[in-house]
């Protein structure tokens, strides 16, 4: 079976069962949800070991080598430990916040993957809204930290998920910001018409937008909370931030969400700038996933060399470096748009 | 205008901290996998305090002269000593307990019998903590294969005369002093002079295990012997006249 | 660059309350009644001619019969040595704070006086350093004074 | 109106802060003793208003030994080994530093060759010393990397201690009269291989740090120590020197050999943490230097220790201070003509340095309280004891 006709796939499949319309929808999308959820499990397992494979090669060190080959299963075993350990809920925390923060985290970071293309017919759900849902969803996050913050009824936490607010809050302006100038061009919402438009090599926006996919990099780096923005979680200043309470599960949660996070963003980032799953020879998704796992790659190659920034100069950098920047970039793009449609013509 | 600058001058640096993580990146890593692969100790390397025994006879070589006890700053060494039917002083108990000793071989530069080392083993993870108390048994065994260089001088260079290697005022001091033996003076030089045709051996031999050293360093002891004995004829010259002083 | 500190001038400033001390090894070193510590460290302080404006150490010496606090000033621009002595008695021994004259010996007050027993007169805030804070075993730098876990070294 | 008036008075009367017509609350947080960035078991009670800092006061205490209540029970060749724990980052400075009290209290006379090698060994130390510095200050502003690069420098450092010595921390090497034991055949050239190896090395760590933007915002006129305050609160060795006063015992109170070389002492301007930072970034190219001078001029003949167990020193009594990598350590020995010292007094840098940090950690984000507890490179036994 051919990996990219797989959901057409499941649709026949219910056809064949015959079901009413209503259950055929059901079935179809909890079967699409569930090969999602798994393809992502097992990404996110992937991420966490290749950071630290990455990590320890650039700093001469080996990493895991014990688990598998080079230590490939190493992220399954601390998961399934993680899984086995008793999860402890603090006295004094508030419960319900504290219980539900790690639930929305990985539900909002599982939920921003439905209008994400994968490859050529391989996108769970083509909104027409795609990339505004996804900014709209992704935007949850601070809430769930903020829960986990405040519901962990610790200071460093308290700390921590303040921290998170502010610098969430702020990054998702100047991101929005740099994403307009492709819908300028692209003139569509839709996920799949934004790659669609970029089919050659040289239709790649980053060629058009090149400010604006660095403004993007940045401010995605802060939304997913990755050093250097990773002021949430500084382990050196408070002790683990907002995740400082929790242990087994829960913490598995955020920590394998903050790494989907990061996947997100670079996939969102391919979409809009490198042509999506575009590519010639290979299938369409692996060339989407040999992007994104490049931007992936710079994203860890950052983490692995910069120190970390202050609150406030992190503050200064998003209103007083990237917004201008963003608007800048925007400006630039409408006229230039203009321009070209009134000289040479559509 | 030195907005600009400074935007540029960090951009470049960011570029640069890029470069130097980005060419580490292709470079072989310098972990050792531990259990496997294992970090070969020098000869000095000062481990786990062991017996050594003759290597002909495999007694203990330990006269019981109680310097090493004396000379441990952790009391960790523990000395029951009686006479034998010849008359001679022996270690009824000795007993280390790894648990206060700090490894600063200060009782292997005391003893002047070859009796005690401190040797290269050094994983002594137990379970309980009460199995680190060695008595002389346990400590016996520990040193059967660990090599050592005699200390001892031979009687034949004490005659010769030698240069006294550095002044030592505090002996006025000591002046008062029983006759101990002097442990730091005859041990330390020839200890040093042993050493170091071992080093050579591990300088110019990589893969080596810290088991198998005995026999390189004998072999090649012969040549610097010469230049060692003057130090330790010179120390135990001294040693001489100070007897001739009482 | 002379290499020696200018006692004349201290033992006229304060006569009588000022000693020169013969040490073995020879160092510069005066003996100062407690009752002046304040203004002869002042003194110290303000005299130009001197520059003795580093307190690199300050510690207590219990010698049986009496107790010994001893300041060790240096200058970051001469390059000399002063060591001031103060003797006190072993009972109840109180001596004047000089952390405000040089702020250094804020933290070696309250250890001479948690460690030693010697009470620090006005001092700002004299909280137990080093030692845990529910502390009642009397001052254990004190000769004599022995814990439960000592280890007994055998005679060398 | 009126209520805001109640809501003042309420406020005043609870202690809090009330501006803005929005009521603040300031809360203390422990800042250790188990926290990452305090190194070691240093415990610093902080009372904050959001991320500002507003005052900080160190709770010290957790690592005392009594090492100098065990050293008055102690002979004299038995003390050596304590001071190796006094401060075990450089535990070749405390174990020289203790020795020369000694030897100047009873007036040994030591030969040229273990004054060469102990300077070699000091500075080599140094260098280790320095390295964990920047790679804890790295860690503490974020940057991962570096210190595991630091790390790995150091273990070549300790490599060399250890077929000398026999051990990589605590070496108990240099003894009452001499050093313990004389240099292994060939460890010149390996020492010499190091140096040519350690020296380009740096600019590395510079290329990570120095001018990384990021960096500079973090750590310029950050946590400035003015000169006259860095003088009265006793601080030595790089803090001071950041401070921009030029002192180093090892050219103003001279000790050892260090006459024989030729190396500058460098100084910052501001003092604030990159100067503390670049002083030592500095130094370690300074102490290569003195490395290089040292091996090539090392002369031969003996340099083994000869000190016996009952060694006894004449009464009297001497201070010893010598440049450590964190500044000035000090012993002060008194002798009363026994086997065992009347009083050891051991002296750490990091004591001053800890006690001039609450004055510099006024109104600053928790974010450079780490950063200036990282530049001072503060080591809690020397300052537990």
């Amino acid at each position: 079976m051919e990996l990219h006709g797989i959901f057409e796939y499941f649709g026949s499949l219910i056809d064949k069962i015959g079901l009413p319309g209503f259950w055929e929808f059901l079935v179809d999308n909890t079967l699409i949800a569930a090969v999602l959820l798994g393809v992502l499990s097992v990404m996110a397992l992937f991420l966490v070991w290749w950071e630290r494979k990455v990590s320890a090669h650039m700093q001469d060190r080996l990493g895991p080598m014990r688990t598998g080959w080079h230590g490939v299963l190493q992220t399954l075993a601390d998961g399934m430990k993680l899984l086995q350990k008793e999860d402890i809920t603090p006295t004094g925390v508030d419960r319900g916040v504290f219980f539900w923060a790690p639930v929305i985290v990985f539900a909002t970071t599982f939920l921003a993957y439905v209008p994400i293309p994968w490859g050529e017919k391989l996108i769970p759900a083509d909104l027409n809204i795609g990339i505004l849902y996804i900014l709209a969803i992704t935007t949850f996050t601070v809430i769930a930290l903020l829960m986990a913050g405040w519901g962990s009824n610790n200071k460093w936490a308290l700390l921590g998920g303040m921290r998170s607010a502010a610098q969430i809050i702020s990054y998702e302006v100047p991101l929005t910001l740099s994403i307009m100038g492709v819908l300028i061009f692209a003139e569509s919402l839709s996920m799949q018409s934004i790659v669609k438009s970029q089919a050659g090599f040289f239709d790649w926006y980053v060629f058009r937008q090149p400010l604006g996919f660095l403004i993007f990099l940045v401010a995605s780096t802060a939304e997913v909370n990755r050093t250097p923005f990773d002021l949430p979680e500084a382990e050196q200043e408070l002790v683990a931030g907002f995740n400082v309470e929790y242990s087994g599960m829960k913490f598995a949660m955020f920590f394998l969400a903050e790494f989907l996070n990061m996947f997100t963003a670079s996939a969102i980032a391919v979409t809009l700038f490198f042509g999506g799953w575009n590519g010639p020879l290979l299938p369409s998704w692996v060339w989407f996933l040999g992007k994104t796992l490049v931007i992936v790659f710079i994203l860890m190659w950052f983490r692995w060399t910069y120190p970390r920034l202050r609150v406030d100069h992190l503050m200064e950098f998003a209103w007083k470096w990237l917004l201008p920047l963003a608007f800048l970039n925007l400006i630039l793009t409408g006229i230039g748009v203009y321009l070209w449609d009134a000289l040479v013509g559509k | 205008m030195g907005v600009v600058k400074d935007f540029i001058s960090g951009i470049y640096n960011l570029l640069l901290g890029l470069k130097v993580t980005g060419l580490r990146l292709p470079e072989k890593s310098v972990t050792l996998q531990y259990p496997d692969e294992k970090w070969e100790m020098p000869e000095r390397s000062r481990g786990i305090v062991v017996l050594l025994s003759d290597k002909e006879t495999g007694e203990l070589n330990c006269t019981a002269c109680m310097l090493c006890m004396r000379a441990c700053p952790t009391a960790a060494i523990q000395i029951e000593r009686d006479k034998n039917e010849k008359g001679k002083w022996y270690a009824k108990a000795f007993t280390v307990d790894n648990t206060i000793c700090c490894f600063c071989g200060l009782c292997e530069d005391a003893c002047n019998f070859d009796a005690i080392k401190l040797a290269t083993y050094y994983e002594n993870s137990v379970y309980n903590q009460s199995e680190l108390v060695w008595d002389k048994d346990k400590l016996q065994e520990m040193g059967r294969d660990v090599p050592y260089t005699p200390k001892r001088p031979k009687k034949k260079a004490a005659a010769k005369p030698a240069p006294k290697p550095a002044p030592k005022p505090a002996e006025g001091s000591d002046a008062g002093a029983p006759d101990k033996p002097k442990p730091a003076e005859d041990a330390k030089p020839q200890q040093a002079a042993s050493d170091k045709p071992s080093e050579k051996a591990e300088a110019n031999t990589d893969k080596k295990e810290p088991d198998n050293k005995p026999a390189e360093p004998k072999a090649e002891d012969k040549p610097s012997d010469a230049g060692s004995d003057k130090d330790d004829t010179g120390s135990d010259d001294t040693g001489q006249d100070k007897k001739n002083e009482k | 660059m002379s290499n020696s500190v200018n006692i004349d001038l201290l033992t006229s400033k304060f006569p009588g309350k000022v000693e020169k001390l013969e040490l073995q090894p020879a160092q510069d070193a005066v003996l100062v009644d407690k009752s002046i510590i304040r203004e002869f460290m002042q003194f110290l302080k303000d005299e130009k001619s001197l520059d003795l404006d580093y307190l690199f150490c300050l510690s207590a010496v219990d010698q049986e019969e009496y107790l010994e606090v001893v300041y060790h000033l240096g200058s970051t621009i001469e390059h000399y040595k002063l060591a001031v002595k103060v003797k006190l008695p072993s009972e109840n021994p109180s001596i004047d704070t000089i952390c405000d004259i040089y702020r250094a010996a804020n933290w070696y007050e309250r250890e001479i006086w948690e460690l030693y027993g010697i009470d620090i007169i006005n001092h700002p805030d004299l909280r137990l350093l080093l030692l845990p804070e529910d502390w009642n075993e009397g001052a254990p730098m004190r000769r004599g004074w022995t814990g439960s876990d000592f280890i007994i070294m055998p005679e060398p | 109106m009126d209520e805001e008036r109640v809501a003042r008075q309420i406020a005043e009367t609870e202690g809090i802060s009330f501006d803005s017509g929005f009521p603040t609350e300031e809360f203390m947080v422990n800042m250790g003793p188990q926290h990452p960035s305090t190194h070691g078991v240093c415990r610093l009670l902080l009372s904050m208003d959001g991320e500002n800092v507003k005052s900080v006061q160190p709770h010290i205490g957790y690592l005392h030994r009594a090492i100098e209540k065990i050293c008055e029970n102690r002979t004299y060749a038995q003390i050596v080994p304590y001071t190796d724990r006094f401060e075990y980052v450089t535990s070749m400075a405390c174990n020289w530093v203790y020795c020369k009290a000694v030897e100047q209290l009873s007036n040994i006379e030591i030969t040229e060759r273990s004054e060469y090698i102990r300077v070699i060994m000091l500075e080599l130390n140094r260098i280790a010393s320095h390295l964990i510095f920047l790679g804890t200050f790295g860690l503490d502003l974020g940057a991962v990397t570096p210190f595991l690069y630091c790390l790995r420098e150091r273990e070549w450092i300790m490599d060399l201690y250890e077929s000398v010595c026999g051990q990589r921390l605590l070496y108990n090497y240099i003894r009452i009269g001499g050093v313990s034991r004389d240099l292994p055949v060939g460890w010149e050239k390996k020492c010499i291989e190091f140096v040519d190896y350690f020296e380009p090395i740096i600019d590395d760590y510079e290329e990570l740090l120095t001018y990384n933007p990021i960096f500079l915002t973090r750590t310029r006129n950050v946590g400035i120590l003015p000169k006259d305050m860095a003088i009265d609160y006793a601080c030595s060795g790089p803090v001071l020197r950041g401070s921009g006063v030029q002192w180093d015992l090892r050219v103003d109170d001279p000790f050892g050999v260090y006459d024989k070389f030729d190396f500058e002492i460098p100084t910052g301007t501001v003092g604030d943490t990159w100067d503390r930072y670049i002083v030592r970034i500095r130094e370690m190219r300074q102490s290569s230097r003195i490395i290089r001078q040292a091996v090539e001029g090392l002369p031969e003949g003996t340099c083994v220790a000869k000190a016996k167990p009952t060694f006894k020193a004449p009464e009297g009594e001497y201070y010893q201070r010598l440049e450590s990598s964190r500044g000035e350590i000090g012993c002060y020995v008194i002798s009363k003509g026994e086997k065992k010292p009347w009083r050891v007094k051991l002296r750490g840098a990091s004591y001053n340095h800890l006690m001039a940090l609450p004055e510099i950690c006024k109104g600053i984000k928790i974010a450079d309280l780490v950063a200036i507890f990282a530049s001072f490179d503060a080591v809690m036994p020397e300052v537990d004891r």
